[in-house]
């Protein structure tokens, strides 16, 4: 088992939501983040004063997975998510030692498969 | 000094001002001027919150362009003696415009009254192009739109131009102000094109309540818009603000039955929205037809909005919030039904249903003429301004949002990894005040 | 038009009309309807965020539903000529209201000004079942207890009705407003039930700054609340609006003490709940009493509401924003204080302290019969409609928040993960214009 | 009672009041009180998130401790009859304040509506404090700042001091609200010191949405505040009506202007502060100089405070909000360009610029003495009440943010992990409804 | 050491906070999130336009522990964060390298285990 | 390849961006989260109610750096984010898998460096 993490751009979340549902990845979290790396800054004034914005909005997407989605995983990532422009974002791969569905307390393989009901 | 002398006014004060219909037309005209920021959150709550600034900078703007350019050309063409289709000069640069009465009010108030209608008709035209075009091209294009459209339509209607002598009735401005408003939405919509997103992606409302605030502070706003249209503090402007309470009414109870007949829910984007449009529709009407017909109107009012909203959202015009919807739709209903339910015994003249029926053709004249004009007009402006400057952002900009672009702001902000700039430039003449700052103990004193 | 025609009015502008009145009650009807949109903030900021919407559409929808029935039914309950009970059917559908005067004033618009009344009084109870009663329902109970409830009561005090007659003293509404919500409150808190996680989970505010916000507008709408309830712009008013400065100040102040006293802190919630009960409080008496005694009303106001409020939140009552702590117990306090302080020399008669202090008895009946018929009429009222569908939803929506379920909306989102969904139902008459959408170019035209 | 029977007014109702100047100033005066939460909005939207409770709240407070403190002692001190210094104390704790005849108004309504002057001014000056006075002394010091400062200024000015002999004109208050209110904010600022993260991390407004709607209510209450000035119905309360909509504009229209031209960006923040600046400079002019000149004197008012915003914020003064800026700079220009542009024509006397250039000397007098006697004034309360207890809190609660330690509460709450405190203090009177919960059901009845 | 993510219903954060500290676990933290798994799509309406909201609003916990707490607190975070319903969330336990206590710099056991002032 | 996880208080985030900077540590992800630990707890008062507090406001940090940087990251969180009061926070060190970066498909330690625009 595997946790994925990518840092995005927000304004790319839709992409790459449908690019990993049609990857057949449904289960993930999303949290929204701040990021810092190489992109341009942004200056902003408020009355007097200047400043300079370190962080850039991002969102942040955890993915569980199993070892064999792992590759289609990160590539639905990093082809929906790509815009080409400084900012882009990262993905780790993590290890994960165990995966537990609260619901049922099935574990690994088993906890990450969605059982859709909508 | 030249500039002000020769307009020294020559007055006294006129006997003919009543103190009590300047009590309420004071109170009045600064509840339509209140419309304006009530806009900027009906509107402002509606975007998405990466546009909210621009999006209320685009009605707190109109206060000060179309404010000032009323002041100075747009009362004059509107009001002051002149053709069938736009008024004189003689109030250039409110020459004669005094302490005197006009009516039964100071010049002055009746003048700044009317100003806080061009400036709401024109913030009103921003929601349909929210969220992408320029915040510069925007502000002249409404600015210039005042002078060259609202002014001579409201000259056609209240300063005793063609559509006043045709009799076509429009108390408080359901064409002049709704109609017009909505035809150049309409085109601005056209013109700028849809959102990058539009259609693609969901653009939802960032912050209802301020949506209800927006729309609580335009009911309030309205009594002075409508009520304060009888310019004194009479039966008929109590009749219009009775009208003004209930019509609305009705169109938010039809508003809701819609939204739970079609959804099961009704939501309070759809009640604002219903308030809205019975504010809209009971405008051309609110002075001359009874309260029970109001009640009538304001119903039947919410059907054609509702359905035009649903058929907008299906379709590639993206009237992003709805101006033609709430405000063309809205205002047509109401301008149509006004020629319907108008009766001579409340103080208008009969409609069609009290025999009058060539009433509603006044009224449909007035409706057409009032839209293809602004329509076409709005066309060349737009055309014209979108020649000299781009109209729209960059697609990075549209995506980042244009308060950052276009106001260096964001709204709602933490602070975290802000990092202050020290301004490089020195500032000689307050050096010893200046950095780097020798952080002050308490009590420096 | 057979439904119009009866209707119209015959009369000629009555000379009896004062335009100076008219100004200021025109103003004043516009101001206790902003109270509403108010109470929708000041309530909705007290709320968690699942539930501010629901909370918000609680006060907006009376504007609707409460406003019609007010206008087709409720003032002629109220106001027609009638009985010591109730008033009579001359004037239902609006029939003879009209621009005659009533009083100095057109009939139409104190007709309006009356319905603003009846509006805010029913939306203040849903302060007490917040977060778990269905809209439906909810709706429906205002509605029909404006019309049997509020419209009788409001004939005892102002209508003529008994306690008119016995002497009872409520100047802008004390009984008939904040002790008539105030029972019905009460009854429907403990019909519907406390909300499930009650007592177990903290429930806090989420959004004070709209609590200040709604705190703000309510005082702002109140003048004309009360000085309104002066129904002229005279002495009494001036009177009446003073009271209304002072009286709040002096409980806001008390209120602060109190707070500090207990907990060391001032907090902003307590704050806003100190004005609203001191403007609760100096409501029955705003035109009776002098402003030095306003000033000991207001603080001594403090005390009943504080101690309620600290009782109510450690009981198993869950009267969620304290309606009865605030209305109940302070407009009790306000009533009765009116029997102790009022004097004739300005403008009532003479209270307790003044030498009469048989006042003080009728001013207790006054409180007593509103609040049993009230909290009788209510619960039958409840029990009726709870028979008919059920007023509380599954415990699954009120964990979501009323308003997912009710609404279908959320009252702030970013739209992240938010698919748009195609309609699959054909528009053929706009099929043209219609989906899929052909992502339309810049510049269209 | 022997409290309030020697009280006991004994008047009737005088002739001389004028019902539409009475229907105006309610009006009036409740616009200008509405700009008090106004202020809490604009102010508490440009403070951190962690102080917007305490922001407002240094707002709300004032409407109770200054408003009492005016009723009682301030009224009397500032238009009781006097010396050329300070008021008598004929008017303490209202006695002779009445219903009868104050110019044309009740009198009563007259002390209420200079009591919401007094309450605005106060709360003004928190602006330069915020985010770091302890809430307690800053009550302390506005509250008698009101007795000792402003009381005795609008004295000379308004209550036929020195300065009102003097001929120095202030219309509705330049000198004796602005100026007056900015000259404590600098000392205050001195005193208390600057915030402890001050010049080395970025302070953001955390709700710009706020310090718009701020600002349009500041803008509709003004209305109130320079129109009402004229304490009447009539011409002059146009004129000044006129003036704060075309000054307002002219300055909001030139703040944007610099704004991109310094930065390419017309923030909004800036306009915010543009129409704030209008308003304060066209205060002390509103009824002396015609509409024309209000269009420049507004445009002009822009430059000084526009600089002197850029310029303090490079500088160690932690005047927060600028009030010395806004207020003091602004007040200032207004107060000398009203020396310069008043036409005796227009209702005042000549200026400068109609050739009576001595005025100008009159109006530098009056702002120079305003500054000073409030410089000097608030030092010394300032010392005495730091000498008394601290001015600051301790910089872990600085840190953490007001809210949380002077009021408990935070302004925006989820609820996520608060754990109800369970009461161990046994409440017998009421135990059968006391805890633990017997969770009631739903339908208890 | 283990660092155990575990995401939950917004509306069990209470009873899971308890169920905690009853076992002893004090030290975590806590972000929010929206997931997407086998739920129920919720479906909003604004104005005329219909959307379907894939994401829930989740809450997601850090807990680091020590290896011999591992299961203590998955059995307490499954036992409390259980509804039954589709949507109860996932926990996973990942591996860590080290643990620092930035305060005084302890690492490791001596990290993660509070110490308690209030 | 490690990803760091720091936990600090808010307050501090300014001194901690600086400090990573100077440590030539430029790409990082913030996340706004809620902690509790052995700080003292806050309460509060709404109405009649009161409340302990149990969650603090935190920042979390997520930092992907290649093996070599880590005890300077490290080093360099420690100093800037502590106060030396209860509360200043965690630093985990969790073994990474991978690294991508979504904008070229660099991997690992190519994938950590930014590219300044700015
Ligand atoms: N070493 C890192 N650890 C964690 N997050 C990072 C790291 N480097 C970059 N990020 C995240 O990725 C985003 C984009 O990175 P950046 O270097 O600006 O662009 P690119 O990956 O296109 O070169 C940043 O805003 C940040 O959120
Ligand atoms: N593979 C996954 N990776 C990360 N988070 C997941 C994953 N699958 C589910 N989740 C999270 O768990 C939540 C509940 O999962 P879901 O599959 O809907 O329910 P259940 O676990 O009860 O079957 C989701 O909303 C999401 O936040
Ligand atoms: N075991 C843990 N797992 C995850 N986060 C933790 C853990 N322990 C503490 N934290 C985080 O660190 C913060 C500070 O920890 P605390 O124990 O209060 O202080 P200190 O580290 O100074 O002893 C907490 O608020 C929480 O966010």
């Amino acid at each position: 088992m595997k946790l994925i993490v990518a840092i995005i751009r927000p304004e790319k979340l839709h992409d790459v939501l449908e690019a990993l549902f049609r990857a057949e990845v449904r289960g993930l979290t999303i949290t929204r983040a701040q990021g810092h790396g190489g992109e341009m800054e942004r200056v902003e004034t408020y009355r007097g004063t200047t400043v300079k914005m370190e962080l850039v909005d991002k969102v942040r997407l955890d993915i569980g997975v199993s070892d064999p989605f792992v590759d289609v995983t990160v590539a639905a990532l990093q082809r929906s998510a790509r815009t080409g422009d400084v900012g882009d974002g990262k993905i780790f791969v993590l290890p994960v030692e165990k995966v537990i569905r609260i619901r049922t307390g099935e574990e690994d393989v088993g906890a990450v498969t969605p059982v859709t009901t909508g | 000094m030249s500039l002000l002398l020769p307009l020294a006014p020559t007055w006294s004060l006129a006997a003919a001002v009543s103190p009590a219909d300047t009590a309420w037309m004071l109170v009045a005209t600064a509840l339509v001027l209140l419309m304006t920021p009530a806009l900027a959150f009906f509107y402002g709550g509606l975007v998405r919150a990466k546009n909210v600034l621009n999006t209320m900078m685009m009605s707190v703007a109109a206060m000060a362009a179309v404010g000032i350019a009323w002041a100075l050309v747009g009362y004059s063409l509107a009001f002051a003696p002149g053709g069938a289709l736009v008024g004189g000069l003689d109030h250039l640069f409110l020459r004669g415009v005094g302490l005197d009465a006009k009516g039964t009010l100071p010049h002055l108030l009746f003048m700044a009254y009317q100003a806080t209608f061009a400036i709401i008709t024109a913030a009103l035209i921003s929601g349909a192009v929210v969220e992408r075009i320029r915040f510069g091209p925007y502000l002249a294009f409404i600015t210039a739109w005042s002078v060259v459209v609202y002014a001579p339509v409201a000259h056609w209607v209240w300063g005793g131009g063609w559509l006043a002598k045709l009799g076509a009735l429009d108390f408080a401005g359901g064409t002049v102000v709704h109609v017009n408003a909505a035809a150049a939405a309409l085109v601005a919509a056209l013109i700028v094109g849809p959102r990058r997103d539009y259609g693609r992606q969901a653009q939802l409302p960032h912050n209802i309540p301020f949506v209800v605030l927006g729309a609580g502070l335009l009911w309030f706003g309205w009594f002075g818009f409508n009520a304060g249209s009888a310019l004194a503090a009479n039966g008929i402007a109590a009749l219009a603000f009775t009208n003004t309470l209930l019509a609305p009414a009705t169109t938010l109870l039809v508003w809701m039955l819609l939204d739970q007949l079609r959804s099961k829910r009704t939501t309070a984007v759809g009640a604002a929205t219903g308030v809205v449009v019975g504010l809209v529709a009971i405008t051309p009407a609110a002075g001359y037809i009874g309260p029970l017909s109001a009640l009538l109107l304001g119903g039947f009012a919410a059907l054609p909005s509702y359905a035009a909203i649903l058929l907008r959202s299906r379709s590639a015009l993206d009237d992003s919030l709805d101006v033609v919807a709430a405000h063309g739709i809205g205002g047509t209903t109401g301008a149509l039904l006004t020629g319907v339910l108008a009766q001579a015994v409340w103080g208008g003249t009969d409609g069609a249903l009290f025999g009058a029926p060539r009433q509603l053709l006044w009224q449909a004249i007035g409706v057409a003429a009032a839209a293809l004009y602004s329509a076409g007009a709005s066309f060349a402006l737009l055309k014209l301004i979108g020649k000299l400057v781009p109209l729209r952002p960059a697609a990075r900009v549209e995506g980042m949002g244009l308060d950052l672009q276009e106001h260096g702001e964001e709204a709602y902000t933490t602070g975290e990894g802000a990092i202050l700039v020290i301004p490089e430039e020195a500032l000689p003449e307050r050096a010893p005040a200046g950095l780097p700052l020798p952080a002050p103990a308490e009590g420096a004193f």
